[in-house]
């Protein structure tokens, strides 16, 4: 008896109790002897009042309809109502085994929900440390070079001499195409040159736009590149890698200014 | 350069889980960002194909059968370590702060929830056959479920479902991933004439029609409770054996 | 339970490079907290054990050429992303350290002011012939120009130049440093030399010296605008007035 007890308190309601007594019986619920199950149930709850325990009002709801589908059973046989469906009256007890069914699927349900939720405390997520780039340049990283501010000049400088009136920006003695043989002539002879040699022996300002649209072309064709060896140094011109075997200055300190952002990238997590 | 193994690389990396959508969203924007020509090839690239890709590497992993997995939790893929590392792990990092396990009102409720959302709390207390008001708040309050709406009965009830909460406390991918999805969840059944009085939110048909179903008729699916495609949970012998 | 699997999955949740002895210690610890008997197996684990298992769980990853490798630095072990995967990661981390690259009009409007600061919204305006609010704002939002004063003119316009930021962005020690910088301030950008109201042929001083002549020299404040090309902002008049 002091088994009930235990029990008691940990069912859920009416149909937990109902499921436990199903399950007691060892038999499919359909075929469960429901007249058996109604009788154990009635004296659950009698126990539950004896035990003094507060008997939840669905305990007794279903107790009612216990009593009912029991009372029926009691019938003659050519008085219980068919169970083929013919009747307008569906019967009670199949309503009651549909209901303990549906209700047996959530609970076995909720026994998987519950091994998840215990599995998901073993569950581990990769939380990897801050990925860290190799300080290959200092924190605020340019997305734009030098180079592509000097562009912008050489822009700026383009539209506003042809705005000029009547003034020929190529009025003296250069050409594009002179100023990139000279500076191809120039490179050569030499591993670098420094941006401000270029101008040195400009006269004139269209000269020096001149200069500026020669090495743009220069880039361009990738006959030379353009380097900041260090952040804080002057801009050198260089011969594009792919000519010689560049002998050159020292290779690592003279990144391409166009790759500078892309820095080393040994990656440590 | 593959896009299954970028997305590998990239999530291999994050602090924290990414969707299909911010995993293309990082791809989109190295190809603005980055001088490679590797990283702007993929400044187009489809969400289909980011998504064709995760399935992949998730296969991948799976077949490799390491320590650890990607896996797909509420739409968003982790690497996650396999729960039988755990004491390692614990050893290593601390136990997981998690809050304390629901309780088996609870747990049963959520199932009904989870499985046959949207429905009122009527509809619920219908199916548990006790009233639920306690453990409703319970879920509410910590965020597993949440009201959708309203139905379209007298007296306009709310209806409630999971909370996107829900899928990532179970670890689970999406609600269609729910164990036994197709048996439990609310399938438009088609009522037998001589049986009216089904109700429309019971998944279960009357035992003479299941029993035809598992006995008979296999092909009859609209069956929900037929023997192949039970649960392998060792009650479920009681239920479905006829 | 495999060594080396448990070790791997230790090091695939670190957050920081372990050493074998450290990898051990985490070894150690779970056999004498946890209650699973797999845990309890390790506890005299040998170091030598340890240093195998991680070669072999190298050459492994190694073998199965993911984006990722197990690799040993300084005597510690991590997982690191492969080298070629740098922009997607980058891209990941990165998003607020890289804004977007500056657009060809706010290159152009940064190296006017860069070359010929202090200047005025107008006169800026005047060189590159179109409205430059939004490249304005843009440059200012990015800490690469900023207000430095007021032109001494009717109005009192703001003027503008660079600022600090603008020097390490580009790599440059101070202004003078930037390229052709005496050639290019010298080419007049503004016409007909009749109406300019400094001497022709240098547009700017210095910007140095142009902050003091502005600050205590109105008459020599650099106003290059000119009725006859300016735009019919109200500004202009002011600046011509002067």
């Amino acid at each position: 008896m002091a088994e009930y007890k235990v029990q008691f308190e940990v069912f859920e309601g009416p149909l937990d109790l109902l499921l436990y007594l199903v399950k007691k019986d060892e038999v499919d619920i359909y075929e469960v002897n429901l007249t058996r199950i109604a009788t154990q149930f009635i004296e659950y709850i009698e126990l539950m009042r004896e035990l003094d325990l507060q008997v939840a009002g669905e305990f007794l709801v279903m107790a009612s309809t216990l009593m009912y589908i029991k009372s029926r059973e009691l019938l003659p046989v050519d008085q219980q109502v068919q169970a083929e469906g013919d009747e307008e009256e569906e019967d009670p007890r199949w309503e009651l085994i549909r209901q303990l069914v549906e209700y047996k699927k959530f609970k076995d349900a909720a026994v998987r929900l519950q091994e998840r939720e215990a599995e998901q405390e073993n569950v581990f997520p990769r939380l990897p440390g801050k990925l860290q780039f190799e300080p290959a340049s200092p924190p605020p990283r340019p997305d734009v070079s030098l180079f592509d501010l000097l562009n912008a000049v050489s822009n700026v400088l383009k539209r506003f001499q042809q705005k000029e009136s009547g003034r020929d920006v190529f009025e003296d003695k250069w050409t594009v195409s002179q100023k990139i043989e000279l500076l191809r002539q120039t490179i050569a002879g030499k591993p670098a040159l420094k941006f401000s040699e270029l101008f040195e022996q400009t006269t004139s300002r269209s000269e020096v736009v001149v200069t500026f649209l020669a090495l743009l072309e220069l880039i361009r064709l990738k006959q030379v590149v353009v380097c900041q060896p260090a952040p804080f140094s002057e801009i050198e011109i260089r011969r594009a890698p792919t000519a010689i075997a560049a002998p050159a200055t020292s290779p690592e300190s003279a990144a391409p200014v166009a790759n500078s952002t892309s820095g080393t990238s040994d990656l440590h997590t | 350069m593959e896009l299954k193994f970028i997305l590998e690389a990239i999530l291999f990396s994050a602090q924290k889980p990414l969707s299909p959508a911010e995993l293309r969203e990082v791809l989109v924007d190295a190809a603005e960002h980055a001088e490679e020509d590797t990283a702007r090839a993929f400044k187009k690239v489809k969400l289909d194909d980011v998504n064709a890709a995760l399935e992949q590497l998730a296969q991948e992993h799976a077949a490799a059968a390491r320590s650890y997995r990607l896996v797909c939790v509420a739409g968003s893929w982790q690497f996650v370590s396999q729960s039988e590392y755990a004491p390692w792990l614990k050893a290593l990092v601390g136990e997981k702060m998690r809050p304390p396990r629901l309780s088996q009102p609870a747990l049963e409720t959520l199932a009904i929830i989870a499985y046959r959302q949207p429905l009122t709390r009527a509809e619920i207390e219908q199916i548990r056959g006790v009233s639920v008001d306690g453990v409703m708040q319970t879920l509410l309050e910590r965020g597993l479920i949440e009201q959708i709406g309203r139905a379209e009965v007298i007296g306009r009830p709310m209806t409630y479902g999971t909370a996107p909460l829900f899928l990532e406390y179970f670890g689970l991918r999406r609600l269609e991933d729910l164990p036994a999805a197709d048996e439990l969840r609310r399938i438009p059944m088609q009522k037998p004439e001589s049986l009216l009085t089904v109700e429309p939110g019971l998944a279960t048909a009357p035992p003479d029609r299941l029993k035809e179903a598992g006995g008979t008729q296999p092909g009859e699916s609209g069956s929900p409770a037929s023997p192949s495609n039970g649960t392998t949970s060792a009650d479920d012998g009681a239920v479905n054996a006829s």
